[in-house]
């Protein structure tokens, strides 16, 4: 041991006046969104799709919302949608929730490493693939496998990618729910933060290149707008006016720090955008009605070569960030059953039963089957392998896919490793 | 003297740092309340108040980009930089501005900052979670590059790059945070608190920058590695049955040329063990160092075991990871010559 | 040559609709400044410096002006100067001018390798550096020499950084123009863009950290907010409230590329502030009042613990970029010329005029005065030599401060060079 | 055949693949009306059309962004950052996307996209207009790196690269780029147009990456070199009366390594020269791979040459490039021993 030196006794500071955001309660306290102004469903107007980005401005803080507390929907910006496409939205969302519930237990149960639920968030994906075209292509983040849910993909072979077995298609090269799909239109997740939302940009501009009437959407977190490509994506897709639509899950936490560590105290995150002169709409986001009204009128003004926008789908991340995590370390355990803006699924499923459309016992049964439907593609993806007892990709695969063409170092590797 | 995890000892020194120095501050994602992902910060929040200790937005470049203005104000920030794979948004605030700060002002202005960065693979990461970039570091003239192997050394490490006056980046091997690992993932894992080197003292003290320990002496052949590899090395020789030297550099930059050059003119072999990919890792300049300075000792090529030249995959990790029995291998093979 | 092959007919391609802004003029073409929209001075109000940043959105589309067109200070931004400051704000201005002019001229007679003007832009430096304490922290870009100037540093000590000569405090280790002085408060320039702004607000946190009342100023060029730590910068000034001035000068130009490429055709870039709940104040940077009291204002915000502000000074690069670009290749030769808001130094002699305070006959005594003591500094520096000629610092010390002990490899290479 | 700069070539490559496929796109800051501040794409904008050629905002990360969006379109951006000390902001974009996207999606998307970026010293540029980073990139896996010392070569390489389908980072030596320099920065400058591989035709050609070049036969030695310091191998070859061999790497990755043992093999000497800082620069993983390739046929240590491991420094730029001089007298040491 080298070096001890005596403790220095501390001068007296003068008193810092760095501020350092708080969120309103931690553990032990009780939850608190007294400051959350929620304003009253239907009362946002809705502007036509080609409205300057200036005219726009209100919106970045206000919070357009369509169903009210009795699950009607109301105002300028109700979609209007058929009761089939609202069943499929329900569905969709009831199938990524029995989905993650499944994929979750897997995880405890040592079947593979890792999972991230999107529990309370449901809305967000489903709302957003529905109103989307489905050649339009997605740059996702983590927390929403409800777009591949909601285009169909099938749900083994998302668990393939999560149990790392002989038929993920990603060869067993990357962590759980880190899906990438070609043929789904949904872009290969990234493990770094941010990266897909400038990459959004940049393939929206080649379609704009190309006179292409495809469009780009993207997903980031609301912790995640702090990276430095947000700003890239931003300013590009201003500069140039790329098709394409920015979207930020302000789900309040980012792992275990709320959304004023992310920049959320003074502003909101739709309002970053206006500093681009890109219009900012923040939405409830639990509300599908709202959430798929607004997609389609910024993907209408993306396509009639307006621009981009901007979208804040303002919702509660309920569940943990991860099965690496513990978040009644950081938060009141109740704030997600007291989140104000509810459960997408309940709101949905009630407006459906309001309009006749629905009922308790479908609503029961159709869960049932759920259950059913991902058990038995659990079973199937199953019997592919899992990450503990394998099977998995052989070794050999390693290697490939590093270049189109295996360099020599990369064969000699291989050679060595005796695979 | 307490028994110490590598996180508790980590923790321990910055917890005596903040005590002793009131310039020191601890900043990162989810360092402050919470105390860190991996735990290492937990309590100091707590302990030394939201000015010492504080969470910052998801920005890596920010966090060190403020941390150099910081330095330049007359702190000592440490930054956790989350997991070592994200690390790449912040390159050009550690190459352009830290590292080079000291150099273009003529020394008048310094950047004497801390980045901790947890690297390595061996916990089902993949390929965003499981880097060893140091490789790249070690070309950063005027960066230094620490990686312990234990948490003896981490703590005392720590210390050392908080209080020098370059900016040091400190890496940590995460597969060691709770325990020992020599790369046989198959058997039981062990706590620190049975290796001889969780034995931490609960008071301040340091292990200088640039020095390695020779942690196993022996004289047929020369192990250079650091971090993981010095578990799996020891183990390797253990189970070779060769009497090799293991270096345990400790230091990347700088680094301990004297140690090395001494060991391999006495051995005439040497085999390098990296977890980071092959090419252009930091046993390249191992390799191309001790060719210079011990060539006419050299009985046999210099090896080099490494990580392979591909991202780190998930479900293949163990294929991956450069463990025992690719180390005996390559023993094997200088011995033979 | 291998893999000769034919030359593959092109498609039709469907028409593009991606948007490439371009200036109103290039060369050949007058210059256009019709969309310019110059708001009468003193017509902005001024706000309290506790006023919210909402409150102050209205300042980031409009430009603080104070001085009319014949040179009378007018509205409420009037900072009310004393004669004295004025004419030391003039000095200031012309000295940096005449200096410019020397330096310049230098280089092309090959006494150094590059020069960077700041023409047109004199009143940035010299009336922010007036406006701020003297023991605030400033993190400037190359072309804001002023800011020495203005704090008295001197002009020898400049020059020897230019030419890189054996009185270099740099040690000949910078390009030239890449000043630093830690008794000037004047951080080391960097040469890679936007860095220096997200340290000040980590200069500013430090300082809010030790209750130290000193506050950081930053300054980037328009073209260079597109970095990423342009945003890091302000997501970190906004979440930690740091008492710092982020200050955009925005001349117009980046090397070869106008505003619009930089995202400034479809709003202000001190918009960008009101995206993160920071007031973006716009302001005329020809204008030596309006620059003065804006700064100011935002100096007692900070200085009051109400955090940052951003201020965008409009001006214009009335010279080349350096010496080495030539902007008769991408703008109009007499764009600089018709800049509607004129050239500070001719406005504020015009103000000090007709104040009565000043007269052609004293201006033209003190341009000969400053060219004069201009020349001497030159002479001096010079007479510690010159980067084509030297003397240069000896070679031995390219080896030092590249850390604060010199290890063994450097040691050894410094050996081996022979030095 | 016409005499071209190498600026001239590399304009050729790009208009070329403009005219011949549809998907390249070029991008960067200056890129487009004004065609680059060392005139690269000079023409390019008004020949291809603004949507084919278009100025960037100051964002390399968002360069590099949105460059590996329009792949993942199906585009071939060829992207300039203006100065290669520039490019760490895009780091991130670079080694955690560009490099990793093929692996990552079992091969379903990929970036095959260019990265052009001037580098080296000897224009007086200083610490931030003079770096070699080659280095670092070649140890990204995922990445191809390339770096011409010609005319000829710029131009049949570079279409290469934006032919390939991997990510390519394309190094230009800036000050090759008006005339051939072999490092006696006090002798008058030549023109391409005088020296023989400034002929380059003006059609269509390649030439593979991966692939090698003998500069200048030889028995006695070899130096392996890239960009600018073939040149100066060449004259300290002369100067030094040795008949060295001298290789031109041309692609860094993947490496040449048939051409580089078979010299060393019939040579027994080496000798690495770069620009670039030393310590764990390219010229480690060369002097590695020479050793673990050619172990026994070595006969003296492999020498390397390279800028010392400080920041280029704008004043001394004389006495820390790595000129003839140092070459011959390395030379000389392996001829020696
Ligand atoms: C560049 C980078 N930095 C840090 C991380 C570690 N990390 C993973 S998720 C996460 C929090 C993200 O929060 P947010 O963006 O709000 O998304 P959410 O998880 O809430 O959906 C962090 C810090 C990372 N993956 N990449
Ligand atoms: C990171 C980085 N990218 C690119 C450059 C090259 N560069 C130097 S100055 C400049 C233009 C900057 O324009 P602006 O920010 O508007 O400042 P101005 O020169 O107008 O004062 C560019 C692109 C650089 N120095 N650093
Ligand atoms: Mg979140
Ligand atoms: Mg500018």
């Amino acid at each position: 041991m080298s070096n001890v030196r005596p403790l220095q006794p501390r001068a007296p500071q003068p008193r810092p006046y760095l501020h350092i955001p708080e969120p309103t309660a931690r553990p032990g306290e009780p939850a608190d969104f007294r400051t959350l102004a929620i304003p009253e469903a239907g009362r946002q107007p809705r502007p036509a799709i080609d409205a300057s980005a200036r005219e726009l401005r209100p919106f970045a803080e206000d919070l357009i919302r369509v169903m009210d507390g009795e699950g009607h929907a109301v105002g300028p910006w109700n979609p209007e949608i058929d009761p089939e496409t609202l069943r499929r939205g329900l569905r969709v969302m009831m199938l990524t929730q029995a989905y993650d519930k499944r994929m979750y237990r897997a995880q405890r149960q040592g079947k593979t490493s890792f999972y991230m639920k999107c529990t309370g968030e449901e809305a967000v994906a489903a709302a957003q693939a529905m109103a989307l075209d489905r050649a339009d292509m997605l740059f996702p983040t983590y927390r929403q496998q409800g777009l591949l849910i909601a285009r169909d993909w099938p749900l083994v072979d998302m668990m393939n990618q999560v149990y790392s077995n002989t038929k993920d298609r990603l060869k067993g090269r990357q962590m759980p729910v880190f899906y990438s799909s070609a043929e789904a239109g949904f872009f290969s997740i990234s493990g770094n933060l941010a990266t897909q939302y400038s990459q959004a940009v940049g393939w929206a501009m080649a379609a704009a290149i190309k006179g292409d009437s495809r469009i780009a959407a993207a997903w980031i977190g609301e912790g995640a707008t702090a990276e430095g490509d947000f700003h890239h994506a931003l300013t590009f897709a201003a500069v140039y006016r790329a098709p394409v639509i920015l979207n930020v899950v302000n789900n309040q936490w980012a792992i275990s720090t709320f959304q004023g560590i992310a920049g959320g105290e003074a502003t909101t995150f739709a309002s970053r955008a206006i500093g681009f002169g890109i219009p900012g709409l923040r939405v409830d986001g639990n509300d599908f009605l709202a959430v798929y009204a607004v997609t389609k009128w910024a993907s209408m003004r993306a396509r009639a070569h307006h621009g981009p926008t901007l979208i804040e789908l303002f919702t509660y991340r309920a569940a943990a960030h991860s099965t690496s995590d513990d978040p009644s370390k950081y938060r009141p355990a109740e704030e997600a059953q007291q989140w104000p803006l509810g459960d997408p699924i309940a709101r949905l499923k009630q407006h459906l039963i309001s309009l006749g459309q629905w009922s308790e016992e479908r609503h029961v049964q159709l869960e049932s089957e759920l259950v059913e439907e991902v058990r038995a593609a659990g079973r199937q993806a199953e019997s592919y392998g899992t990450l503990d007892k394998g099977p998995h990709h052989s070794a050999k695969t390693m290697f490939e896919d590093v270049f189109k063409d295996m360099p020599w170092n990369l064969r000699r590797q291989r050679q060595e490793s005796g695979v | 003297m307490p028994a110490m995890t590598m996180i508790q000892a980590l923790n321990s020194a910055m917890d005596i740092m903040l005590a002793r120095d009131p310039n020191v501050v601890v900043i990162g994602e989810d360092v402050g309340y919470f105390g860190g992902v991996f735990r290492c910060t937990d309590g100091l929040q707590k302990k030394h108040g939201r000015h010492r200790v504080f969470d910052t937005p998801i920005a890596e470049a920010g966090i060190l980009g403020a941390a150099v203005g910081m330095s330049v104000y007359g702190l000592r920030p440490v930054a956790e930089i989350q997991f070592a794979d994200y690390i790449y948004p912040a390159a050009d605030q550690l190459i352009s501005e830290a590292a080079r700060l000291r150099y273009r002002s003529g020394g008048e202005f310094t950047a004497p900052l801390t980045v901790r960065a947890p690297c390595g693979g061996g916990i089902y990461g993949g390929q965003t979670h499981s880097q060893s970039p140091e490789g790249i570091f070690t070309h950063v003239c005027g960066l230094k590059t620490v990686m312990p192997s234990n948490p003896y050394d981490a703590k005392g490490l720590l210390i050392s790059a908080i209080e020098d006056d370059d900016p040091v980046i400190f890496f940590e091997p995460k597969r060691l945070y709770n325990g020992p690992f020599d790369g046989h993932h198959d058997k039981p894992t062990r706590p620190w608190a049975k290796h001889p080197h969780g034995e931490v003292p609960a008071d301040y003290y340091t292990i200088p920058l640039g020095k390695a320990a020779i942690a196993r002496p022996g004289v047929d052949a020369t192990v250079i590695a650091y971090g993981t590899m010095v578990h799996v090395a020891l183990a390797a020789v253990a189970e070779s049955g060769i009497d090799a030297e293991v270096i345990d550099l400790r230091t990347l930059i700088p680094v301990d040329i004297e140690t090395i050059t001494a060991s391999v003119e006495k051995t005439g072999r040497c085999v390098i063990v990296h977890e980071a990919t092959r090419t252009s890792g930091f046993g390249a300049e191992l390799s191309a160092l001790v060719q210079e300075h011990c060539f006419y000792h050299l009985e046999a090529p210099i090896e080099r075991v490494t990580g392979y030249d591909t991202p780190y995959p998930h479900a293949l990790e163990w294929e991956y990871f450069p463990g025992p029995s690719r180390v005996v291998e390559a023993l094997r093979r200088v011995m033979a010559d």
